[in-house]
């Protein structure tokens, strides 16, 4: 763990003369990317970041949006690829952990967990499959042992990500307004670490998290252990109960150092501390080794004097340790001691602040040419195409994934994963739902409007269940910004959801940037991630069972835009093309009219017309309630095209409405009031999907033999490859 | 009427069971923590799920050394109700309360999902509301769920109508599809399905009636009218 | 007193299946390689550090914490104890 | 050609941490009466029943097999293999 020589002789001519060790590798893994934003943190600023919801309060580590009746809800996003990439269980497992201790230290209680999962191609590549495997058994074992449901989250494989992994996790938080912690220090106050020892696991991983994977430090191992951190949650949640915290922060990336920095320099303070007085697992180490290390469950806590036996007591109660590492000083200064002997001593304010920089940036030589299509061989039977298409790794149902999670716990989960976005109830009455999307495909094809469309498709997945988006979170996973076309995707990736953000109105109540991802065959495709919390006044839309006579209804047009489609990637092995584009004014109709016809409760349900196009979509649908479906591709909304394009289209603002024949003429008036474009396209009934244009049958498949494809076709590739 | 809810490190569904116990059923519930004593007077105890320790070394052996579960056996010889939902059935099966043992699931995996349950015997505090052979909607969550014993003891099961439920299709491997068992007396029962997320119909997409009489059975054995 | 390095090998019972071993197996098997292979049996090992006089008394004393603490579950399952110096 | 049993022992490197270990440590043993321990390592074990023609080759292929089937994660853990006669 360096700093570059720049950096070096900034920190100098800062502290006016040469630093110790201690100081170095405080410094070092507080400047790293990962800790300090230093490529992407003056470019963030761009994003909206308050609106009426939006609480903002100093030194949180998550976002919090007041969701009425005194109550409020927290969020925040994380990644953890590096270290999922060479030890998929335990990077995954950790990655849950430390975002879970980032809505904890705002004073809320953990709800819900949702993990986004990105691998090489499973069908080819065995590394892949051992990634995905372990990955998902390290998300499951860590969250179930919370007791925290994990009730969403996506999967896909690339190419890109051959031999990497990335790991995101979003969690969710609930509590009383006025439990939240209001980070302060008073004079007096004392220091303390708390949960897990310290040991010499994870040295290094925040500069391990900013270099590529061929410059690794495979030390950097971090073993989980959720049962520690179940303990923390109740800990922590019963001294907040009695109000024993002044201030909270959760240990990750940089460890003690960013903790204890960033602590002092949030609440304007000094900390004093000995290194002797953290308890560790080995005897031996060194107090530099002590302030970085990234063990992980650990808290550090901000009390008094009389407040700390009654926080002891509680520590002791639930078994974890407890350390009383310093005090409160108002010098500013970050003080590092070992007994009497100081080892580090450095103005908070200059460690938790690296130099921002301004990376240049250019528009990338490939986006020149990567929207010519190429000429496809026709596809003669449609019927086997979509066999193939449904048990394809991307396509086929996730239910291998999500059944291996606790999704019940918690006794909150009224729409379960397996469906567009998951739905929580809340104590006031009212419900939150939740969905998180990316799409490398498309993003790598066009960073702005491959962006804007994870957010917009985040955001009509939370519509379909009835709820209004009301919060966004972001998290930006490129390669290494010191590439100028990298670093131009990215904010190009980030001024489309700035752009979006603003016009809808969703503020951004958190994110992270995760840069460097680079594998051996080079860097990731653009892969922004997007988290929509919705909220729902009065009830959510709960799928009812389709029968035989409902219709389909269609909502929003298909265009030509096949680019990035799962389509054109899996069946014809094409990279390139019309990336889908999200008309701001045709997206916002939509969603309201959709809210509205929520509202009055005319649909048996809504789903999403994304990843596949129509035709998975509509396969959905018939396959969850095992029944079929007539459609009449002549009828659906837009430009008339070719039958695949119809078929596989990834258009945006798009929305499949089953209704009960008798609603539909009320369905029609507000569609029609609201100007928006639709048709009815189908009708449900008999044992096969069916897609036919005009005369000509297109599609023609058994319901059953799809589902029973569809379901297992991910665990067989997992299970036997 | 009161009744226990006994919490371990690492239970994570005491909440739940607690909320079902007070907010749907009206119940006077209380938490103990496992290094406490139960009142003599309680008159029912409740372990619920979770990870207690972890997981470690095998579900429910170190929570089963815990000093409340002296107290579980006391109350369990007074023949006063008690129910051990899936943690806190592996804790009742480990500290020799209930007979067998539950293995790791035969798929490898924590299995999540919903299933039905058969009634075998209403004759329980917890089943005397359900007609023999009823059906039960309601989700399991567990790793180690596969219910084990050996032919021998399985005969005897059955012939002291220790069998409360059985899946009514193979879930995970388990002894004669077995799901919940009781001890000789029928006081003791033990189910791994979880029923406090089944009573509520708004989070239970099937329906929520079959699971409520564990509690209802609950309520008449104590003659609470509600 | 003496410091030994004391080893448990906990494994099923014969007759009791092993899903874990099998799998492993049949992954094996499946593939076409490795035909060789007849069986897999899974365990699990605790090693305890211990202070005893000898290793015959730190034997017995290891077999008396498993017996009394149920660190393994004689219904399903077996111990074998090995003892070295640590 | 002869049949070998070939014990794999896989456990977290030193110096990684071993929670379950310590968790049976603190909680279940020391809890009793049982001082006299002052560690406990987690391990698990493959039992391999294997064809070969000597126990170096026994040894050589179940390694293989290890590998390929990437039974453990040589980041975090270190095995250890012995062969046995059946
Ligand atoms: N892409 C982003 N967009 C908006 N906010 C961001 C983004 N990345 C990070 N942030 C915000 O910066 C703050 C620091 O984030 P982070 O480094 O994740 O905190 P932690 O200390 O928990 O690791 C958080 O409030 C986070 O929400
Ligand atoms: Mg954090």
């Amino acid at each position: 763990m360096s700093l570059e020589s720049r950096e070096l002789s900034e920190l100098k001519s800062k502290i006016g003369r040469d630093p110790t060790s201690t100081e170095l590798q405080i410094v070092a893994a507080e400047w790293s990317e990962h800790c300090s934003y230093k490529s992407s943190k003056k470019h963030l600023k761009m994003l909206p970041m308050t609106g009426p919801l939006v609480i903002n309060e100093k030194g949180y580590d998550s976002g919090v949006l007041d969701v009425g009746g005194g109550y409020v809800v927290t969020a925040h996003i994380e990644s953890h690829n590096h270290p999922s990439a060479v030890e998929p269980y335990g990077g995954a497992a950790t990655g849950v952990g430390g975002v879970v201790r980032d809505i904890l230290s705002a004073g809320t209680r953990p709800i819900a967990i949702f993990d986004g999962l990105r691998f090489g191609n499973i069908e080819k590549d065995k590394q892949a499959r051992w990634l995905f495997k372990n990955a998902v058994t390290g998300v499951a074992d860590y969250g179930n042992c919370l007791g925290i449901p994990t009730i969403g989250g996506e999967v896909e494989f690339d190419e890109c990500y051959q031999n990497y992994a990335l790991v995101d996790v979003a969690c969710v938080g609930f509590g009383k307004k006025e439990n939240l912690i209001k980070n302060h220090a008073k004079k007096g106050d004392v220091v303390v670490l708390l949960g897990g020892s310290t040991g010499r696991d994870g040295i290094g991983g925040s500069q391990f998290a900013s270099d590529s994977l061929e410059s690794e430090d495979r030390s950097a191992v971090q073993i989980p252990d959720p049962f520690i951190e179940k303990l923390i949650i109740d800990a922590i949640l019963e001294a907040r109960n009695e109000k024993l915290i002044h201030a909270l922060k959760d240990l990750g990336g940089g460890g003690l150092s960013c903790a204890i920095s960033e602590t002092a320099d949030a609440l304007d303070i000094g900390i004093e501390m000995d290194v002797d007085k953290v308890h560790t697992r080995e005897s031996d180490m060194r107090p530099d080794e002590i302030m970085v290390s990234e063990s992980q469950e650990r808290m550090l806590i901000i009390t008094n004097k009389t407040k700390l036996k009654k926080l002891q007591d509680i520590c002791k109660k639930f078994r974890i340790g407890c350390s009383v590492i310093g005090s409160v000083k108002f010098d500013n200064k970050v003080h590092v001691k070992k007994g009497k002997k100081t080892f580090a001593n450095l103005s908070a304010d200059i460690v938790a602040n690296a130099t921002l920089l301004d990376l240049p940036s250019k528009k990338p030589e490939y986006l020149k040419t990567i929207t010519q299509e190429k000429k496809f061989k026709p596809i003669t039977d449609y019927s086997k195409t979509m066999m193939k298409f449904l048990a394809s790794p991307n396509i086929a149902s996730k239910i291998w994934v999500y059944s291996q999670y606790d999704h019940e716990v918690g006794i909150r989960t009224v729409i379960k994963p397996g469906g567009d976005a998951s739905v929580l109830r809340l104590d006031n009455g009212k419900y939150l739902s939740v969905k998180i999307d990316g799409n490398p495909k498309q993003c790598y094809i066009n960073p702005r409007e491959g962006a804007i469309g994870c957010f917009e498709e985040a955001c009509r997945n939370v519509v379909c269940t009835g709820a209004k988006p009301i919060g966004m979170l972001d998290h930006l996973q490129f390669g290494s910004p010191k590439d100028p076309e990298i670093f131009w995707t990215f904010l190009e990736s980030l001024k489309g959801l700035t752009d979006f953000a603003k016009d809808f109105k969703i503020p951004c109540i958190g994110g992270k940037v995760s840069l460097y991802n680079e594998t051996p065959a080079g860097p990731i495709k653009p892969t922004p991630l997007i988290g929509i919390l919705g909220l729902i006044d009065k009830k959510p839309l709960v799928h009812q069972k389709i029968t035989k006579g409902d219709y389909l209804v269609m909502i929003g047009n298909t265009k030509d835009e096949l680019g990035g489609s799962e389509y054109f990637e899996y069946i014809h092995k094409f990279i390139g093309g019309t990336c889908p584009t999200v008309d701001f004014s045709e997206s916002k109709k939509n969603m309201k009219s959709v809210l509205e016809i929520i509202k009055q409760e005319l649909p048996k349900s809504v789903h999403d017309c994304s990843k596949g196009g129509l035709a998975v979509a509509v396969s959905e649908l018939c396959m969850i309630d095992q029944i079929g479906c007539k459609v009449s591709l002549d009828t659906v909304p837009g430009a008339k095209l070719p039958v695949d394009r119809i078929l596989f289209s990834e258009s945006h603002s798009r929305y499949l409405v089953t209704i009960e024949k008798k609603n539909i003429k009320k369905l029609e008036n507000i569609l029609k009031k609201n100007k928006v474009s639709f048709k009815t396209v189908g009708i449900f009934g008999g044992e096969k999907i069916q897609f036919s244009n005009g005369a000509k049958s297109i599609i023609d498949l058994r319901v059953d033999k799809a589902q029973k494809t569809w379901l297992n076709s991910l665990r067989d590739l997992v299970l036997h490859g | 009427m009161k009744v226990g809810v006994v919490v371990f490190p690492g239970s994570n569904c005491d909440r739940d069971m607690y909320h079902v116990l007070t907010d749907v059923f009206n119940l006077d519930a209380q938490y103990f923590w496992h290094e406490k004593s139960l009142p003599k007077n309680i008159d029912a105890v409740i372990l619920p799920g979770g990870f207690s320790y972890g997981d470690r070394l095998r579900a429910g052996v170190i929570a089963a050394h815990s000093p409340i579960i002296k107290d579980v056996q006391k109350l369990a010889d007074k023949g006063i109700p008690i129910l051990g939902v899936c943690n806190g059935f592996q804790i009742l099966v480990e500290s020799g309360l209930l007979p067998g043992v539950l293995l790791k699931n035969e798929s490898l995996n924590f299995m999540c999902e919903w299933t039905d349950l058969i009634v075998e015997n209403n004759q329980t505090p917890f089943t005397n509301q359900f007609k023999l052979n009823e059906k039960i909607p309601i989700p399991i969550a567990n790793g180690e769920g596969r219910y084990y014993v050996d032919d021998d003891v399985l005969k005897q099961l059955k012939k002291k109508n220790q069998i409360v439920f059985r899946y009514s299709k193979i879930v995970n491997g388990s002894s004669n599809r077995i799901a919940g068992v009781c001890n000789e007396s029928g006081n003791v029962v033990g189910m791994m399905p979880h029923p406090e997320r089944a009573v509520e119909s708004e989070i239970n997409p099937i329906d929520s009636k079959p699971s409520s009489k564990i509690f209802e059975s609950l309520l008449v054995k104590m003659g609470v009218n509600n | 007193m003496a410091t030994f390095s004391v080893h448990v090998t906990i494994e099923n019972k014969p007759g009791i299946s092993d899903p874990e071993g099998e799998t492993i197996l049949n992954d094996l098997v499946l593939k076409g390689t490795h035909k060789i292979v007849s069986k897999i049996k899974t365990a699990k090992m605790l090693k305890f550090t211990i202070e005893e006089k000898d290793k015959k008394t730190a034997k017995i004393k290891v077999q008396e914490i498993c017996d009394e603490l149920r660190i393994y579950n004689p219904m399903v399952s077996k111990v074998t104890i090995d003892v070295f110096d640590a």
